[in-house]
């Protein structure tokens, strides 16, 4: 039962991305729907659609948290929040990888960056309601913004930092204005931020969900259980964190882009908490629900694939098991002995342990292939080193990782693994150990409840020396895997939240990190990341394990099966009728 | 002449299974009780007083247990009579009083109910009716403020009133024969003498034969008509009590009466005692049983003695029939 | 009485404190509890940790925490869990309090008919066949562990045999509220209450025919057979009646736990959200304001079961009452 | 059987001390025949699991403590991949192999990291057994202590000491065991100088050992306080014998018959407990095994493979229903009425 029946606090969105290797399953309905109208409630693209109508019903085993789309950082209600709100900018609603790109939602376009990236001049749409009835203004937008900081979003520091005002916001949320930072002109719906540095990823952050336009008169804290009015095509009847959220058509809402925010098909969802996992696969599996959020149980798979093979549904993930090393203390304080693991991990092994290969796959590079800026080859590999990588991973060197070892010095040494104890994370924790034992080290397993494993092993004081987690990318970029998992300012010591784990600090890949980040063409950041990802790799501060897929499994009524790399199956966007 | 007694036994033996295998603990009683009477069985703790009264009140449900010879109650047969007859005649023609009326009523319900019960148990009658019953009985047995009384819970009245609610419950149903075991022993000696005082009155009042149960000589004095001694399971001597108590035949009767303490006059500094315990039953000697503490035993007493008249009384003992019997007691105030 | 009312009051204060201190200082003492970083949100800056921490209070001293969590939990009632922002415990502690309360009364109901017939037939044919038998099954029920038999039980009820007729009304695991679907709810938690009772029909049959043959050589039970009783009315009305006094006090304890939390391996196994899981959840969430309100939950349960079977003591035991 | 008998026949006076009580009560539990055949299926049990490493090494030549998901087995000459791929279209997901019925290769299946499930079986009994047993021990210990300080010194320390056990015996004992584990498990436990790592089995030990102390120590405390008011003891008091050899002499050899008769049970209890704590994962560590872990493991398998749950679950009801009957066989042979009873 460890954490797999318990959905474990989703706090680390998983904003999840996918490889669109897979065959659409059905023409887009409404593409053939004209766009950009404004017509009154009942009159969006899906109206005349056989498809249109229904009730949609959701399953999860317990509610996501706080209600605050400008809080809450869970991928149960970044799903949900999709269809609910919207930011100046989006990532296209799209069942294939342009899924991936931000297109303009609020905002009338995606500006070009002025002023080498320092400067976004947005221009509001006109038209748009709350399901209120309220217009969205610019000093809607304006205190949404300023509500980020003042609410303490997770990601107020990390995504919006940089701000003009954002250090005085995060100082004293009380008194935030982002005066110099941020402007608006209700004549001309202009909206201008100016940043204190080049901010190449600005309109990913903005398309984020913490950066949801919410009426100005949101108070000052945490919604919790109360929702917020929304934008899109639906809106809440009701929400009981302990029952479940019933949604309804939001009467104010048209179409003004397809892409951003197309119209739904269903006139209700249903989304009830409290089913567990293997329950919720039954109830799936028999029609009684149409979809269920948690993973589903390793154990049932088989009877998944066998039995309900057109229930299912496959896309690969922008995420990542990858095993951190403590560049700072003792063994792997050398950088032999954390390329001798890189070197003996058996990425097969693990693959079987995480479900087989149709649910994970090796992985050789800490930015998972698909993503600009990802090294398409492997250096811990048998036949290759950093000098000579091999085009992929073929299997795993013990014998080379033994010498590594011995080269040195540091053979005997005791070596603790810190993994979470669920069944998935303690079973690769345990063969880790076993690996470990095998190429010279002296090694146990610390297995930690899911709560605290991932602070504990963040924590310096703790001393942890190596540890396994997992990494989810909140939008499509190599600075998601990169900067934020090696970055310099990561890197905490003695707090719990230094998501540089291995505590790594490189001048050169910081150098090329962030030039990349400053740097506003597409093909010259890739460059950039790649050059930043060879030098961490060659250091091999951590061991990346597997990349992950998303396995969804639908009731056999539903139709119009609808996967975006971030946000999975787009609610508004599937037929139940 | 069993014919017109309420109750005759004869061989009685009660076996019951000791360690695996089956040791007589009452062997071969017989003795007769007729309408009236009072009958008092005597004998020192584990003579088999108790299981024989149980016996007779078919209440020994030891598993494996054996029961043989004859109980005659009015001239039916009890010795395997089925549980339904039994149970019909049970409370209702044989009652029995038990030694401690702290332990022998239900601690969880009222006095009165559990009279009721006994009475609903026999009789169609209503619960009124027979609370009404009980409340009288209860009167009659001399209980100060029978109602009250009827509602109140076991441990909530003195021994003598527990007493005499157990005997009222006895007697609800007027049976013909009333078996009391030891009802005096738990009880004060002005309790005790009370009581004894009901139990006669009852003779007269309820028509009702007594067996009384006792270790107590002077109690059988003061109460009974004829006397069964038993030792070890086995009848030592029966007679009429006062024949019994003037001239007992068997020594075991003799030093029983020699422990008694005077009711009157001085008290001797010592009460003679007899030396040694009587044998387990499963060790009960091939030969008389009180052989080994008899101040009399000669070889003779290596087979056991069959039971013989004497004068008025019946004895086992050899004595007798050897031209020896014992002396006569001289007891002068002492009048059954 | 009311002085009695007032120690009671007193003592269950006293345990209130103890514990909640305890358990207080427990948390802050554990290494990986401090629930600033993971309240942040991963890789959170440094600014939005200090914020979390004022917010929360996390920079007080440790009597103030204790203060202010203790009048949020009774008095405002809108402490808030530290690991789903937002979440108020209260609500979430009443929420899950009907799921166990229907558990356990349930399996309560079966285990006491079931061990009363059992303890009852065993004794009245004390020595057979029947009796050792039951025994038997008796003393394996108590041997089987809880968890591992409601596995059993769904391996054959909700997968190898759910689509033979004898399983297919069995629902999917999960509670459904009563007075929601009173079917549904019967169906969803008729194996639960079986799973959860076996283990005490085996313990009280046992105690009620131990209770019973000892009952059975006591004066009263003597007396009342000699009143021409029949078997049955002896043993019910007499023996089970009196032995019902130990069988109710052991029945309150066990009661009072389980509905504190003590049947949270059945919650786990069967996927009920009941106040045990709920405590196993923050426990092993490291949620303080929801340990701490589910501890408390418990620990006020189970004074007030304490104070109901006194009552029930009084009622079934005079002598009891009169404060013997 | 005897014991009804026994029961049923007049009651000997036991405050006398007969000569040779314990001989008696031996002959009478080997009479038993229930109880024999409980403390044969024990000694089976256990000598199977003191077997487990050759079990591993020469017959079914694995290391049950090592992630095998890659190997393969070889069954009447053919070889077989441990983790065998499901098949269907999707290929979703991956099934060890189940139980071979073949001694040398997975006897009984493997488990989801492709260990073979009979020799962790063994290793787990071992583990489970140990367990138990000095939980069992301990317990006892402690609970004689503290129901012989209690029932003998009474007064104030005595209301202490039951003050303290009636609020442990307020909370739910497996909620109890379950926060202390929880807080030992992530960082060990720290006594002053002594650090006992997470995974030692003192720790699981140790806890279970604790929460079942009110329930040993109270039969102890009552049997102490009635011997305190017996008559030896009176007259040894009065004579002035010092206290502790009050104790030893008199107190400590009366209340053992209580303490024997405890020992199996606390076992079975101890057992339950112990494989409930590593079900929930916070007993026994990995890699370390127990039949509760096992158990746990298995659960992730239950509808592919439930051999892997079903099996270690048996074993737990065979050996503690042995205890409990062995512990019932004891009861009755030293004829001791008033012992902790079971509950869980």
């Amino acid at each position: 039962m460890r954490g797999r029946r318990f959905s474990r606090p989703l706090l680390f969105a998983g904003l999840l991305a996918a490889l669109a290797a897979m065959p659409r399953h059905a023409a887009r309905a409404q593409d053939s729907a004209p766009a950009g109208s404004a017509r009154p409630v009942g009159d969006g693209q899906t109206l005349g659609s056989p498809h249109r109508g229904g009730t949609l019903r959701l399953t999860a085993s317990s509610s996501g948290g706080t209600l605050d789309p400008q809080i809450n950082y869970t991928s149960e209600y970044a799903q949900l929040f999709t269809v609910l709100y919207d930011g100046l900018l989006n990532f296209r609603k799209a069942d294939d990888r342009t899924s991936d790109d931000v297109v303009p939602d609020l905002a009338e376009a995606v500006p070009q960056p002025e002023d080498g990236g320092r400067t976004w001049r947005f221009t509001l749409r006109q038209g748009v309601r709350f399901s209120t009835g309220q217009v969205v203004t610019v000093a809607d937008v304006a205190a949404s913004i300023r509500r980020l900081f003042r609410v303490g979003s997770p990601t107020a520091g990390s995504f919006y930092g940089a701000i003009v005002g954002a250090d005085a916001c995060l100082r004293d949320p009380a008194h935030c204005t982002l005066a110099g930072g941020l402007e608006v002109d209700p004549a001309t719906r202009a909206v201008v931020f100016h940043l204190s540095q080049p901010d190449a990823e600005f309109p990913q952050k903005l398309a984020f969900p913490h950066a949801s336009i919410l009426p100005a008169d949101m108070p000052d804290h945490d919604l919790g259980n109360v929702p917020a009015p929304t934008t899109g095509p639906y809106r809440f009847v009701s929400y009981d964190p302990d029952r479940g959220a019933v949604l309804e058509r939001n009467p104010f809402f048209h179409v003004w882009s397809a892409d951003a925010q197309p119209d739904g098909y269903v006139d209700y969802i249903h989304y009830d908490f409290g089913l567990p996992d293997e329950a919720a696969v039954t109830a799936v599996e028999n029609g009684q629900y149409d979809w269920m959020f948690d993973m589903k149980p390793l154990d049932r798979l088989g009877e998944l694939g066998a039995r309900h093979t057109r229930q299912v549904h496959l896309r690969a993930l922008y995420g990542i098991y990858y095993v951190p090393m403590n560049v700072n203390i003792p063994p792997f304080n050398n950088r032999l002995a954390r390329q001798a693991v890189n070197r003996a991990l058996d990425r097969r092994a693990m693959t079987i342990l995480y479900g087989g290969a149709a649910v994970a796959g090796p992985l050789c590079t800490m930015v998972p292939p698909g993503i600009p800026g990802a090294l398409d080859d492997c250096a811990y590999t048998t036949g290759a080193d950093p000098d000579h990588p091999a085009p992929s991973w073929q299997g795993a060197d013990l014998e080379g990782a033994r010498r590594l070892v011995a080269a040195s010095g540091t053979a005997g040494q005791k070596v603790t693994v810190v993994v979470q104890n669920t069944a998935v994370e303690m079973s690769m924790g345990v063969w880790l150990r076993n690996m470990l034992q095998a190429i010279g080290y002296d090694a146990s397993v610390k297995p930690l409840s899911h709560a605290v494993q991932l602070g504990y092993i963040q924590n310096t004081s703790n001393h942890v020396q190596i540890s396994l987690t997992d990494w989810f990318a909140d939008y499509p970029s190599a600075s998601n895997f990169l900067d934020d998992l090696f970055g310099c300012e990561n890197f905490h010591p003695g707090t719990d939240n230094s998501i540089n784990i291995a505590g790594y600090c490189n001048k050169d890949a910081q150098a090329a990190m962030d030039a990349a980040k400053q740097e506003t063409d597409p093909a010259r950041a890739a460059q950039l990341w790649a050059q930043a990802g060879r030098i961490i790799a060659r250091d091999s501060p951590a061991a990346p394990v597997i990349r992950i897929n998303y396995i969804d499994l639908v009731s056999s009524r539903m139709g119009n099966y609808f996967y975006t790399d971030l946000y999975h199956l787009i609610f508004s966007q599937v037929w139940v009728r | 002449m069993d014919g017109d007694m309420l109750l005759a036994v004869r061989d009685l033996t009660v076996a019951l299974p000791v360690g695996g295998r089956l040791v007589p603990i009452v062997e071969s009683v017989s003795f007769t009780l007729g309408t009236r009477e009072i009958l008092g069985i005597v004998g020192e703790s584990g003579s088999g007083k108790s299981v024989t009264s149980l016996a007779i009140m078919g209440l020994i449900d030891v598993p494996g247990a054996r029961i043989t010879g004859s109980v005659r109650f009015r001239g039916r047969e009890l010795v395997g009579l089925p549980p339904r007859a039994y149970r019909a005649l049970r409370g209702r023609e044989i009652a029995m009083i038990f030694q401690d009326p702290m332990t022998a009523f239900t601690p969880v319900y009222t006095v009165g109910r559990q009279i009721d019960e006994q009475i609903r148990a026999h009789q169609k009658i209503s619960r009124a009716d027979a609370r009404a019953r009980t409340v009288r009985l209860l009167g009659d047995m001399g209980v100060p403020d029978p109602e009250r009384v009827a509602g109140r819970y076991p441990h909530q009245l003195s021994g003598g009133l527990r007493q005499r609610a157990m005997i009222a419950m006895a007697l609800s149903c007027n049976p013909a024969l009333l078996i009391a075991d030891e009802p005096t022993t738990a009880l004060d000696v002005t309790v005790q003498a009370q009581i004894l005082d009901l139990l006669r009155v009852l003779r007269r009042d309820y028509g009702s034969s007594v067996l009384l149960i006792t270790h107590d000589m002077g109690v059988v004095a003061e109460t009974c008509d004829r006397t069964l001694v038993l030792y070890s399971g086995l009848v030592a001597e029966r007679g009429p009590t006062g024949a019994l108590f003037a001239q007992p035949a068997h020594p075991y009767t003799a030093a029983l009466l020699d422990s008694i303490p005077p009711l009157h006059g001085l008290r001797p500094a010592r009460l003679p005692s007899i030396p040694g315990s009587p044998p387990a039953p499963a060790e009960r000697p091939a030969g008389c049983p009180f052989g080994p503490r008899c101040t009399h035993v000669h070889a003779a007493c290596a087979t056991r003695p069959p039971l013989v008249a004497c004068g008025e009384q019946h004895v086992a003992c050899v004595l007798p029939t050897e031209g020896h019997p014992l002396p006569p007691r001289r007891v002068p105030e002492m009048s059954a | 009485m009311a002085l009695t009312v007032l120690r009671r009051l007193g003592q269950t204060l006293f345990v209130l404190v103890g514990i909640s201190v305890l358990v207080f200082l427990v948390f802050f003492a554990t290494p990986g509890a401090d629930p600033t970083a993971r309240i942040a949100g991963r890789n959170a800056s440094p600014e939005t940790m200090a914020r979390v921490r004022v917010e929360y209070g996390f920079d007080r001293p440790l009597p103030v925490q204790y203060a202010r969590m203790m009048e949020k939990l009774f008095v405002t009632r809108d402490l808030t869990s530290y690991v789903n922002r937002g979440q108020k415990v209260v609500p979430e502690i009443l929420e899950a309090a009907p799921v166990t309360l229907s558990l356990v009364s349930g399996a309560a109901a079966i285990w006491v008919v079931l061990s009363v017939a059992m303890g009852v037939t065993a004794a009245a044919l004390r020595g057979g066949w029947v009796d050792r038998g039951l025994m038997m099954l008796g003393l394996v029920g108590i041997s089987i562990p809880v968890f591992w038999l409601g596995q059993v039980v769904n391996l054959v009820t909700q997968s190898r045999y759910h689509d033979s007729w004898l399983f297919s009304w069995v629902p999917g695991l999960g509670y459904v509220p009563l007075t929601e679907d009173p079917l549904g709810w019967f169906r969803a938690l008729v194996l639960p209450w079986l799973t959860l009772a076996v283990l005490f029909v085996g313990i009280y049959s046992r105690v009620l025919r131990a209770d019973l043959v000892a009952v059975q050589s006591e004066d009263f039970m003597r007396t009342a057979r000699a009143k021409g009783l029949s078997p049955a009315r002896v043993l019910l009305v007499h023996g089970l009646r009196t032995s019902m006094i130990t069988f109710v006090s052991l029945f309150g304890l066990d009661f009072a736990q389980l509905v504190g939390g003590g049947a949270l391996l059945t919650e786990v196994v069967f996927g009920l959200q009941g106040v045990g899981r709920l405590t196993y959840q923050a426990l092993s969430n490291l949620d303080l304001p929801l340990i701490m309100a589910t501890v408390m939950y418990s620990a006020v349960f189970v004074v007030i079961a304490n104070a109901v079977v006194d009552m029930l003591y009084l009622i079934l035991d005079p002598r009891v009452r009169d404060g013997r | 059987m005897t014991a009804q008998t026994v029961t049923a026949a007049p009651s000997s006076p036991s405050a006398s001390r007969p000569p040779g009580p314990w001989r008696r009560a031996g002959r009478r539990l080997a009479r038993d025949r229930a109880s024999m055949a409980a403390l044969a299926v024990l000694l089976a049990v256990t000598a199977a699991c003191l077997l487990a490493p050759f079990y591993a090494r020469d017959v079914a030549h694995t290391d049950p403590f090592t992630s095998n998901v890659a190997g393969s087995v070889t069954i009447d000459g053919r070889s077989v991949d441990i983790m065998q791929p499901n098949d269907n279209p999707l290929h979703l997901g991956l099934s060890p192999i189940g139980p071979t019925w073949h001694a040398s290769a997975d006897l009984l299946g493997a488990d989801s990291q492709g260990r073979d499930l009979a020799a962790r079986l063994l290793y787990g009994g071992r583990t489970s057994l140990l367990i138990s047993f000095c939980a069992a021990a301990l317990c006892i210990v402690l609970a004689a202590m503290v129901g012989i300080v209690a029932g003998y010194v009474g007064g104030v320390v005595d209301a202490v000491l039951s003050r303290i056990m009636d609020i442990m015996w307020a909370v739910p004992v497996y909620l109890f065991a379950i926060s202390l584990s929880i807080v030992t498990v992530s960082q060990g436990l720290k006594l002053g100088p002594v650090t006992i790592a997470s995974d030692n089995l003192l720790i699981p030990i140790c806890i279970i050992a604790l929460v079942y102390v009110p329930y040993a120590a109270r039969p102890v405390r009552g049997r102490v306080m009635t011997l305190r008011r017996a008559e030896f003891v009176t007259a040894a008091r009065a004579l002035g014998v010092p206290d502790y050899r009050i104790v030893l002499r008199d107190i400590l050899p009366n209340v053992t018959g209580t303490l024997v008769v405890l020992a199996p049970l606390m076992m079975a209890l101890a057992m339950m407990a112990e494989s409930a704590l590593s079900f929930l994962s916070i007993g026994v560590q990995a890699p370390g095994a127990s039949w509760g872990t096992i158990i746990e493991d298995g659960e992730g398998l239950i509808y592919t493979r439930p051999m892997v749950a079903i099996a270690p679950g048996l074993a737990i009801v065979v050996v503690v229903l042995a205890l409990n009957v062995l512990g019932d066989g004891m009861r009755d042979a030293l004829d001791v009425r008033d012992s902790g009873r079971e509950r869980a």
